[in-house]
């Protein structure tokens, strides 16, 4: 299928239902090393974004699409996860600005340039147990995919992949950043809430592609 | 979970609302976006101060909002920071061109929010400074954590900055104010029990029956330790060591000695913890110049207390006794 | 149960002890026997007023102690009435030769400790009058009870009779303002959970998770009826309907509406409550004249709050306004 | 035995002993229908009272022990039941003024003044579910036991007893002075802590006469 407007609107609602579906378990994971509102956060912001979706005129660019979730997002969820994932889609969204269908380069353009905005408000480096721990495997494997001449689809199989792997790595580190890097020790043995929302996030734009 | 609310959805505005109108000659909230500003706002040619967070603190921090402290609060959700919209909205209600200063506890979600209110609004055109409170020592600083916590010092920078600058101080000495305060400032707390967000209707940790967490943080985050009870004397000397070894405080230091209850916890108590907090200052050779005691800095219906040790030179003193007219602080007018 | 308290025993004097620390500029403290008293008593040729009670309902009424409001407190065990020694202590010790007022609580074991005091303090010669304070709607008023209890409401009286006292007004007239505004004063309350006094260590009353009781009094007495937890706005009609019918309060009065926390709830709520009262006056074309919401008569750690409504009338207002400067209540010093 | 000061200061001991045997007692039947502290304020007080009986001169009578124990209960009890027996003790000293050994009629006398000062403070009325429902038929078996000329240890008897009988006719009452008036029909079911203290102390002076 083409990564079109369409595309990029099935994939927001996508993203939409499956942090509703994820609400209590993001929110348990946030409580047990932060405060327990990281799936509240996230889906109050997508709600808002669904929400918007109908609004979106006939003639928008994924881009706009995209923007329009970074605005909603920036504007509704507050916490770390709203300002931090609102510069994420508004990067994303200037990454492909103007393009009608997204191709392999547009995809890691669009990919690179969300983490790139995510490190520039939360300074997190790798390896700190934040969301960045799921976005910059995700990166990587895409751009190794598109290098290995790899389709659309499956560059986007390979992102959602690294940032479940990525997610799942953060278990044993101790956090850097954020709440939980108040805990220390403590925070060893569990598993960064923003890094799941992302890799749910990445995992919505493959299943789009079938919608 | 048994709460007075209507709504768990609702509880943030349905409170604003009370308070703006039991305090309508202080005040005037705005709904959409929601933030409370000063019923005199914009006042000519002051610097203009605006603080705010996740809901669940009060007074904190529209209690604080009047003459001669705040002149805007924004309140995000329970627990959860605001996001720009209100903080940008508030900030342009109350800039009177002689810029604004943001008072932003250290939570990752309201640095972030709060930087990128102060963004849109620099491109509006207002100056904007930002100085961050982080006096909790019960967590450590350094590069590896997101920094301290910012706690009930927060009063304090608000209280005295805004005296600065109702005195008539420009925004680079009111940040420099703000900035001293809080690098004089430090706090740390104790839980006795948790608190229950409305809408998740469930603990933010559990406590035995026998248990308290010593450095909580005011969102119920951990602290450094989980104990027995003990007596309060006990617990009191667990929370000042760290305060007065961080500055550090040393003999023949003026302070102020800040008792804080976290919401749940009756008066009596604060002043059992006051009391003491007063005899090792005392032992320790440092004066009390100033007390503040009382629930200022809270956590819903959390039981606990926190310390604040503020070390006072004479224009912090006078800037505190300074008059100040606020829902939650009132003096001199 | 969990405190931040040492021995039971020593609750009272060592909170006692740090609140005289902590506001050695506006009281002064004896230990023996325990009270607190004006740091300026006797204030030369004005009228002194004293009042007390059982301690756990502060800051009644240590925390009133100051210009414009009383002269003494004398605060008994948890929940308990002092004896008379103490009053008699602190009468002696307020006394400018204008005569005392006692505001007492109508609880038998109140009324008949201040009762001996006052007999004691007249054989030395001094003047003695007593109002007794009964605001609360929840019991009725009849031949067949002790009577309504005092609640809330005190605060109110404590506050008016302090600035008729401090403006001048001699023995009799301030008894008569203070005898108005218990007349024109109607409150009542409600508990979600019930409180520990210390030395008993469990709690006095108990409620399902799901239940709470519509009347309480200020010790955990039961109040009217327990019912299923409803959304706050209800309960607050259930509270308000027999406020206003009891004076009864019309259309067209001014009156003072006070929302109080019982201690542990969070002030959120507080304002939740006060929105829904002052919307249901509103609906009643009774308009609110002065606004008053926070912790002021307690239960330990009870959760729960109390509305009271006063009728005003210029004079009331007037005396309500004028400036007070206690640790509790200040403005306009 | 002649009840002399040695009686008196026996009585007054057992009555500390029975009061702090029966503290939590009458703590729990005081929170059942007041605040719960019937028990602590009356051990408070005859604690007090029982360091003080050293202190008495040798040549005191049983009033000068009595009035100690009523200045005592004053200034340490607090609450209601203060003031109350205060007035008991104090006037029931009175009626014995000077008497070095008490008589039958010294007896009924000093029984008929407490009560009256417990009502004349109090102002509660036989059958309001007070302390007053225990000594009321204490002074009246007193009375008809003299009547009768029972010796002294009888008519302190027949007052305990009928004292004990008179609390336990509080059960099925509405309460209308103290706290337990504010109950209302809830107070049925549930004795007066005040009137089962005063049978103590009354059952304490007839044990005093063995001791
Ligand atoms: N500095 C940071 N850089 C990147 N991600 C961060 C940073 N701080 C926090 N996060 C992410 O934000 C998530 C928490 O989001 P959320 O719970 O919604 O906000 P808050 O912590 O304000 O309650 C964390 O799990 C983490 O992945
Ligand atoms: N007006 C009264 N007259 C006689 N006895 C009374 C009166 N009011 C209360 N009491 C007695 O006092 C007892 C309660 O005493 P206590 O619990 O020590 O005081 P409080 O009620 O102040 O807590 C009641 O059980 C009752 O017997
Ligand atoms: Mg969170
Ligand atoms: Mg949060
Ligand atoms: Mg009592
Ligand atoms: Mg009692």
């Amino acid at each position: 299928m083409a990564l079109d407007i369409t595309w990029t609107k099935a994939w927001i609602a996508r993203s939409a239902d499956v942090i509703s579906e994820h609400r209590t378990d993001l929110t348990t994971l946030d409580r047990a090393i932060g405060d327990g509102d990281h799936g509240e956060n996230m889906d109050r912001g997508f709600s808002a974004v669904a929400t918007k979706l109908a609004d979106l005129s006939a003639d928008a660019t994924p881009g706009d699409a995209l923007k329009m979730v970074a605005t909603t997002l920036i504007s509704t969820v507050g916490g770390a996860s709203g300002p931090l994932f609102g510069t994420a889609y508004l990067k994303a969204a200037g990454a492909v600005a103007g393009h009608e269908e997204l191709d392999g380069a547009d995809l890691v353009a669009m990919l690179t340039a969300a983490r790139d905005g995510i490190v520039l408000r939360g300074k997190a480096e790798p390896g700190d147990k934040t969301m960045i721990d799921a976005w910059t495997p995700a990166v990587e494997a895409a751009a190794t995919a598109l290098a290995a001449g790899k389709d659309e689809v499956a560059i986007l199989v390979a992102a959602a992949e690294a940032a479940e792997a990525g997610s799942a790595a953060t278990d044993p580190l101790v956090a850097r950043k954020g709440r939980a890097s108040y805990l220390g020790e403590r925070a060893i043995g569990h598993r960064d809430p923003g890094s799941v929302s992302s890799a749910l996030l990445l995992r919505a734009a493959v299943d789009a592609t079938t919608d | 979970m048994k709460k007075l609310i209507n709504d768990p959805k609702n509880v943030v505005e349905e409170a604003v609302t009370g308070f703006a109108v039991a305090h309508a000659d202080l005040v005037t909230a705005s709904f959409d976006p929601i933030f409370v500003v000063r019923a005199d706002a914009p006042v000519a040619g002051k610097v203009a101060l605006i603080s705010g967070g996740g809901s669940g603190h009060e007074p904190l921090h529209a209690g604080f909002v009047g003459f001669g402290m705040l002149d805007a609060a924004v309140p995000g959700a329970v627990f959860t920071s605001p996001t720009p919209d209100p903080i940008l909205a508030a900030t342009l209600a109350i800039n009177s061109g002689a810029g604004v200063l943001q008072i932003v506890k250290n939570y990752t979600g309201d640095v972030l929010n709060f930087e990128t209110a102060a963004e849109l609004a620099e491109a509006e055109g207002v100056t904007v400074r930002t100085v961050i409170v982080d006096d909790d020592v019960a967590v450590k600083d350094s590069l590896y954590t997101a920094g301290r916590r910012g706690v009930a010092g927060t009063v304090l920078v608000e209280k005295i900055a805004g005296a600065a600058a109702q005195r008539g101080d420009d925004l680079e000495a009111v940040a420099a104010i703000a900035t001293r305060v809080n690098a004089q400032t430090r706090s740390m707390g104790v839980a006795l029990t948790p608190c229950v967000v409305p809408h998740a209707g469930e603990p933010s940790f559990t406590l035995a029956d026998d248990e308290i967490e010593i450095g909580i943080g005011i969102h119920g985050e951990p602290g450094r330790e989980r104990i027995q009870l003990e007596p309060a004397d006990q617990i009191v000397d667990r929370l000042l060591a760290p305060i007065l070894e961080d500055l550090p405080f040393a003999s023949g230091d003026r302070v102020l000695l800040f008792v804080n209850g976290m919401g749940g916890t009756p008066q009596v108590e604060l002043y059992i913890v006051y009391r003491r907090a007063a005899e090792l200052l005392a032992a320790n050779g440092i004066e009390v110049g100033v007390s503040l005691v009382g629930n200022f800095v809270t956590s819903l219906e959390m039981q606990g207390a926190s310390i604040t040790v503020l070390k006072l030179d004479p224009e912090l003193e006078e800037l505190w006794n300074a008059p100040v007219q606020t829902a939650a602080l009132r003096w001199g007018r």
